[in-house]
């Protein structure tokens, strides 16, 4: 009982500052201190998440690779003090990037060399408005939210652009065009595998969404979409997609050291580098909050009778689950050539998407079976996208041999 | 054990089959290709036996098989076999003579280099005469009647490298098919009148009793009743087969064939197949002769040809020195004794003395052969001469033959069935002018045969092949000796004290002959004529045999004049050159002309033409046409350049005309139109 | 309500005529996406949210980047070509087409009688209902637009590709 | 002055900046920025009518700018793409000297 109690606060505990403040301001100005509350605390939550995130990163990398991630850095001044074992890692960082020095090139574009990474991050967190944190916790409820997600990520491509043409260098502009092209062509198969959550779900708002995942059988198995053959299947094809639409691991091509220095990034230093960083986490995160409350059920607890813990809490657990799985991939996954990259995506993703969306029609057009038919919709679901997996799988990798370099006759 | 009608396809079957093999096996399986034509002919003799046995338990009846052959329009047009007691015997006669003398070729042309060819060649003959003897269809058996026609060409010119031969081939054939045309004439029209050419149908076939009535019945030009047409245009085919008086030409020249050829075709059984035709379409050449008021009987015509064949065979072989020739003559006015015997009215006694003839000639044949196969292939009797000495056995059957052929009386079947036919034409009630000739023919008959047994057999050899002829092997010398044995032995099937023959040709059952006294005046007749001949014979040659090949003929010293046109095969071959040979070559040199003046001349003027209306058209085109067109043209493409100027191709020009259009357009409205 | 307006008209006409005037074609470029931005944030104004995030994806999301690359492919970038004589009088003549029509437009405008309902808010339309319409009566109009897009987007990957016959095709 | 008049105000506008681009500026791009910019000053006023307009149905106006919306964006594909095959011909993109149609 007394469990309860404490969710029911716990779970309106934010709304319910938020309107405490909001009380002392003056009437005319009520409106803009709400919104402003919201944005604030957004910002609070994802910017820590984000300084942790590298350290964690680094950390977890440094595992895989059988080796000590950053564990020196601990309280400045402080010699004796208390060994905080890297935890402050963070800080550092950020005072280093803000004391580097910011340095512009000469031929460079001054205006939009200034103006990308500002638009960068400002279309990055754009993301988060619409995502559902909690139960009650739903910044904007938006009726087209998926839209507004994927029309404020697809901005992101201009800066990019700006910040690959504001350069004025070869490397940064061939990088820029290649980011593009691998960027936009993952935001066909990113925004195809999310169809089918629309056609089942019903609606484009997240809220909605989320509620239609509130379902448990048996009190215990949660009706989240990733346990449909649709829905995990999407879910993989969403991961991938988001990996590649935030430059992260197998495709992080454009920050490929080796062929392109830095990319489009080359010419920038010091705190424009740093809000870059910034904003490829903040896309990363907004991505896989997206991810969880499409198919990991957003903020609904994975049994019904655990339901007295926070909403929210749920939602921070699954992005931050989301987010280890990403750096796990990390420090796995090999990078993948230009044109690997693309052909996954135009013979492999396009196609496979497609075909899970007939997948879901099926599904929601199969509702009505029950009893022995409920295993031949599995079944059938199953086979629906198994098979063109294992056929295309098997004509993508056809016929290629490894790649021959044609070396400069001696 | 009986032959169903359905079965005598079998009999032709069996050598058509050799034919093949032997055409189809390659040139050295000699042995195979004679041993299959042996073998088949045999087999078709088995078949014919067990034939012969069916037709005699009931003699009188027509077992005949008719089957459709192909649909023709409205009607299906149907063929058919035959089985008769004439048929039967006819066979059992085609296939012995034939075995007998396939084993006599196969020492005569050891030497030859295409043996195999030759036996393919006697396989497919011996086919095709089977064919003609079952067929129940004259179309059938005019078919088959061609391809003897053809086998005959084969075989006359089997030593092709010899020019004569070949052209002796081309004439029997080209003097057969003017025959044959008559055949086919008649052939059609029968097929005409009656819509059928099937000879037993069931009471519906051409020689049934309907079909005759209503033949006899229509009348053509002249007043000719169509039975008597038709059976003229048929009785032409036999004349061109059998060599009959016109279209005898052909027969002496065909000699140039090898011997068993000469025996095989030439004296047993395809210049009978003349006879054997006119027997089997008897009923229709006698539908005639009950009328009265009709200008000429079939029959009568066919009576006085066969005298008159009979009579000039016999004088041209007087003068003969060639043994082959001789022969051949002699076989020309047989023929004619056979179509006299149809003439006068005894179709049995045709076919009686046809079977005689057969062997008897085969025979004389095969001696000749044997001969001049000994004397290598010496043939002038007057070089030859003293063989008797020599070649034991040929000299004695040879003696058998000729005295089958003469008709020295009751040991020899050639007397009986001559003394058939004489009675016969004694019997005649039209005119006697055959009988006569008939008899004269007897006399001359006997007399030319003593002459060549004479020449060839006694006397001293005057040339050196005559002088080491020597006994040929007995391959060769067997089959004369069962020939000789038959010709003795069949006299007796038809005696007219045991007419056998006739009444199961006739189709009577029980045997009732007459004593012999009834003709014995005909008899005695006869003998005294045989002796005569013989007589003479022996008196010219006999007793002083000649004595070089170069001395001068003992009749030719009486009588130079008749001797030199006797010997010159009465000029006929002239005869023939001067009238139809000058009108070919002329008629030719017509068209010729035709050809190059006529129609060249007309061509040549359509082509002129056709260049001057060419030259006429390309002037009026090229002034008036084109001239025209081009001015016109011309004109178009004025305005067109002054209007393409607008077009600048700078887009802006375009779109600010557009912008001002648009401002003139709503001004237009907002001003003067709309209130 | 009318204040949010006149701030929007006044982003979206002066980025327009900025852009129109530059002679660098990238930021001519670059001013223009803003003048799209403000046509979107219009939309917001007007309450139709699928519209403006629609002209969001598709206009700032994806003709932009065909415009740049545009740009880019065409080396327009670097060398702004310098001004001579002919483009002046074309914008001299281009300014009176352009006012003339400019004038007509307007005129008809403010003469229009238009029964105002300033009180009248955004009809509410939910997306479902949109979702509803579009794949009811407009069925075939969006099968129709969604094979213009394709012929179209296959027409201009042959037209702008660079197929040398003599240059292999590169074979991975 | 309504807003609706203000809207179609701003829309014929944006209209005519569109078109004085499309006939001053001698770079195609340019020209096709031009006619960009029309299309979106039609879409604002499909949706201004839409939003003051009388008719009370909510829908069609609302598909009509989505299917101008995307009939814009495959035209700008397409137009673009000219350009470069325009470029690729004779490497420059002025419209003047493309006028080998004229007649």
């Amino acid at each position: 009982m007394i469990i309860a109690a404490i969710d029911s606060y716990l779970e309106v505990a934010p709304l319910a500052w938020r309107d405490a403040v909001v009380q002392w301001c003056p009437e005319p100005t009520q409106w803009l201190v709400h919104h402003l509350i919201t944005i604030v605390a957004i910002l609070a939550v994802f910017g820590t998440l984000f300084a942790f995130t590298p350290l964690a990163e680094r950390k977890l990398l440094g595992r895989l690779q059988n080796r000590l991630g950053p564990n020196r850095s601990g309280l400045p001044w402080w010699q004796n003090g208390p060994k905080l074992w890297g935890l402050t890692q963070p800080f550092a960082d950020a005072v280093k990037a803000l004391t580097k020095e910011d340095i512009v090139p000469a031929a460079a574009d001054k205006l939009l060399h200034f103006l990308a990474p500002v638009l960068i991050v400002a279309f990055s967190l754009l993301t988060f408005a619409v995502l559902p944190f909690g139960r009650h916790l739903v910044p904007v409820g938006l009726d087209a939210a998926l839209l507004y997600f994927f029309a404020a990520g697809s901005a992101t491509e201009l800066a990019i652009f700006m910040a690959g043409w504001a350069s004025r260098n070869k490397y940064s502009l061939l990088a820029a065009m290649r980011a593009l092209a691998q960027v936009i062509s993952y935001e066909l198969p990113l925004i195809l595998s999310v169809v089918p959550i629309v056609l089942i779900a019903g609606t484009l708002s997240l809220q909605d969404i989320v509620l239609a995942q509130g379902f448990w059988t048996f009190g215990f198995l949660p009706h989240w979409f990733v346990f449909t053959p649709w829905g995990f299947a999407g879910f993989l094809l969403f991961l991938v997609s988001a990996l590649a639409e935030s430059n992260r691991s197998p495709f992080d091509l454009p920050e490929a050291e080796s062929e392109l220095i830095a990319g489009h990034l080359t010419e920038y230093s010091g705190f424009k580098y740093a809000l870059f960083f910034m904003a490829e986490y903040f896309g990363l995160t907004a991505l896989s909050g997206l991810g969880v409350t499409l198919f990991l059920g957003g903020w609904q607890a994975p049994c019904a009778f655990l339901q007295f813990i926070p909403s929210w809490l749920w939602f921070m657990g699954k992005v931050i689950g989301m987010l280890l799985l990403f750096i796990w991939i990390r420090g796995t996954l090999l990078r993948l050539r230009i044109d690997q990259l693309t052909r996954l995506a135009w013979q492999f993703m396009v196609p496979l998407t497609l075909i899970n969306l007939g997948n879901a029609a099926f599904w929601s057009l199969t509702a009505g079976w029950t009893g022995p038919l409920q295993l031949v919709r599995w079944g059938v679901s199953l086979a629906i996208i198994v098979i063109p997996f294992v056929l295309l799988g098997r004509r993508l990798s056809a016929g290629r041999h490894p790649r021959t370099y044609r070396y400069a006759a001696s | 054990m009986t032959l169903s009608a359905q079965y005598l396809w079998l009999i032709p079957a069996l050598p058509l089959a050799a034919a093949a093999v032997g055409a189809l096996v390659p040139r050295t399986g000699r042995a195979l290709a004679a041993g299959a034509a042996i073998a088949a002919l045999v087999a078709s003799f088995l078949v014919s036996c067990v034939a012969l046995v069916t037709a005699l338990a009931d003699p009188a009846a027509k077992l005949v098989y008719n089957f459709a052959w192909f649909d023709l329009g409205a009607g299906v047009f149907r063929l058919g076999w035959l089985l008769d007691p004439l048929t039967a015997f006819m066979c059992v006669m085609v296939t012995f003579v034939g075995t007998l003398i396939f084993i006599f070729s196969l020492g005569y042309m050891k030497a030859d280099a295409n043996f195999k060819q030759f036996f393919c060649f006697l396989s497919l003959f011996a086919a095709a005469m089977l064919g003609l003897i079952v067929a129940n269809s004259l179309l059938l058996l005019f078919i088959s009647w061609e391809l003897v026609g053809l086998a005959s060409y084969l075989l006359i010119g089997f030593w092709f490298h010899k020019p004569s031969a070949a052209a002796a081939a081309k004439k029997a054939f080209i003097t057969t098919r003017i025959g044959d045309l008559g055949l086919l004439l008649g052939l059609l029209w029968l097929y005409d009148s009656t819509g059928s050419l099937l000879f037993f149908d069931g009471g519906a076939g051409v020689l049934e009793a309907a079909a005759l009535g209503s033949l006899a019945a229509q009348v053509t030009v002249g007043g000719l009743v169509v039975s008597t047409a038709i059976g003229l245009l048929i009785f032409c085919g036999a004349i061109g087969k059998s060599g009959q008086f016109p279209l005898h030409v052909w027969l002496p020249d065909a000699m140039e064939g090898p011997t068993p050829v000469s025996a095989l075709i030439h004296a047993a059984t395809m210049v009978a197949a003349g006879v054997f035709l006119i027997a089997r379409v008897y009923p229709l050449m006698q539908a005639d002769a009950l009328l009265a008021a009709v200008p000429v009987h079939a029959l009568t015509v066919v009576a006085f040809i066969g005298a008159i064949t009979a009579l000039m065979g016999a004088c041209i072989a007087v003068a003969q020195n060639d043994i082959k020739r001789v022969l051949a003559f002699s076989t020309v006015s047989q023929l004619g004794y056979m179509m006299l015997a149809l003439g006068v009215g005894s179709w049995v006694a045709a076919i009686f003395h046809l079977l005689t003839h057969a062997f008897f000639k085969a025979l004389l044949f095969l001696g000749a052969g044997s001969v001049i196969h000994a004397a290598h292939h010496e043939q002038d009797i007057r070089s030859l001469g003293g063989l008797s000495a020599k070649m034991k056995v040929t000299f004695v059957t040879f003696a058998l033959g000729t005295c089958a052929l003469v008709g020295v009386p009751l040991f020899f079947s050639g007397f009986w069935s001559k003394e058939a036919i004489l009675h016969a034409a004694h019997g005649w009630d039209v005119s006697h002018l055959p009988f006569y000739a008939a008899v004269l023919g007897v006399v001359l008959t006997a007399f030319y045969n003593t002459r060549l047994m004479a020449e060839t057999f006694f006397g001293k050899p005057r040339s050196p092949a005559a002088e080491h002829a020597h006994e040929n092997s007995p391959v060769m010398t067997l089959p004369l000796v069962v020939l000789a044995v038959c010709a003795v032995v069949l006299g007796f099937l038809n005696t007219p004290v045991w007419p056998w023959l006739d009444t199961m040709l006739l189709g009577k059952t029980e045997v009732h002959g007459h004593s012999l006294m009834e003709g014995a005046g005909l008899m005695g007749l006869s003998v005294v004529l045989v002796a005569l001949g013989l007589g003479a014979g022996w008196a010219l040659y006999g007793r002083r045999t000649r004595v070089s090949a170069t001395a001068p003929d003992p009749l030719a010293v009486k009588a130079p004049r008749l001797m030199a046109f006797l010997a010159a095969k009465l000029k006929f071959d002239e005869l023939y050159d001067a009238t139809v040979g000058r009108l070919n070559s002329a008629s030719a040199a017509f068209a010729d002309f035709l050809e190059f003046w006529v129609w060249g001349g007309l061509v040549t003027l359509l082509a002129r033409l056709g260049e001057f209306t060419g030259l006429v058209n390309r002037e009026t085109d090229e002034r008036t046409l084109n001239g025209g067109f081009d001015n016109v043209s011309e004109q178009v493409r004025g305005p067109g350049r002054v209007y393409s100027r607008a077009q600048t191709g700078d887009v802006h020009g375009y779109l600010r005309f557009l912008a001002l259009g648009f401002v003139v357009l709503v001004l237009l409205v907002v001003m003067g139109g709309a209130k | 309500m009318t204040f949010a307006l006149i701030i929007i008209s006044a982003l979206i006409l002066g980025c327009a005529a900025v852009a129109m005037a530059l002679r660098n074609l990238i930021h001519s470029a670059l001013l223009l996406i803003g003048s799209w931005a403000g046509v979107a944030a219009f939309y917001l104004w007007a309450g139709a949210e699928f519209v403006a995030f629609a002209q969001i994806l598709i206009y700032i999301g994806a003709i932009s980047m065909v415009v740049l690359f545009a740009v880019l492919l065409t080396r327009q970038g670097d060398a702004p070509e310098p001004v001579e004589f002919p483009s002046l009088s074309r914008f001299v003549t281009g300014l009176i087409a352009g006012g003339g029509v400019a004038g007509v437009l307007i005129g008809a405008i403010l003469g229009m009688p238009f029964d105002v309902r300033t009180a009248q808010s955004a009809p509410a339309l939910s997306v479902k209902e949109l979702g509803a319409q579009l794949m009811g009566p407009h069925a075939v109009s969006l099968l129709v637009i969604g094979l213009l897009l394709t012929v179209a987007l296959l027409g201009a990957v042959l037209l702008a590709s660079d197929r040398r016959p003599d240059q292999p095709e590169d074979t991975p | 002055m309504s807003p609706l008049q203000i809207c179609l105000l701003l829309s014929s506008l944006l209209f005519c900046i569109g078109l004085v681009g499309v006939l001053s500026r001698g770079s195609a791009i340019l020209v096709l920025l031009g006619v960009e910019l029309m299309l979106n000053a039609a879409n604002i006023n499909f949706i201004a009518f839409w939003r003051y307009g009388p008719n009370p149905d909510a829908g069609t106006g609302i598909v009509f700018v989505l299917f101008s919306i995307a009939a814009a964006a495959a035209e700008a594909a397409v137009g673009f793409a000219l350009v470069i095959a325009v470029y690729r011909h004779q490497r420059n993109i002025r419209l003047q000297e493309a006028n080998r149609l004229k007649g």
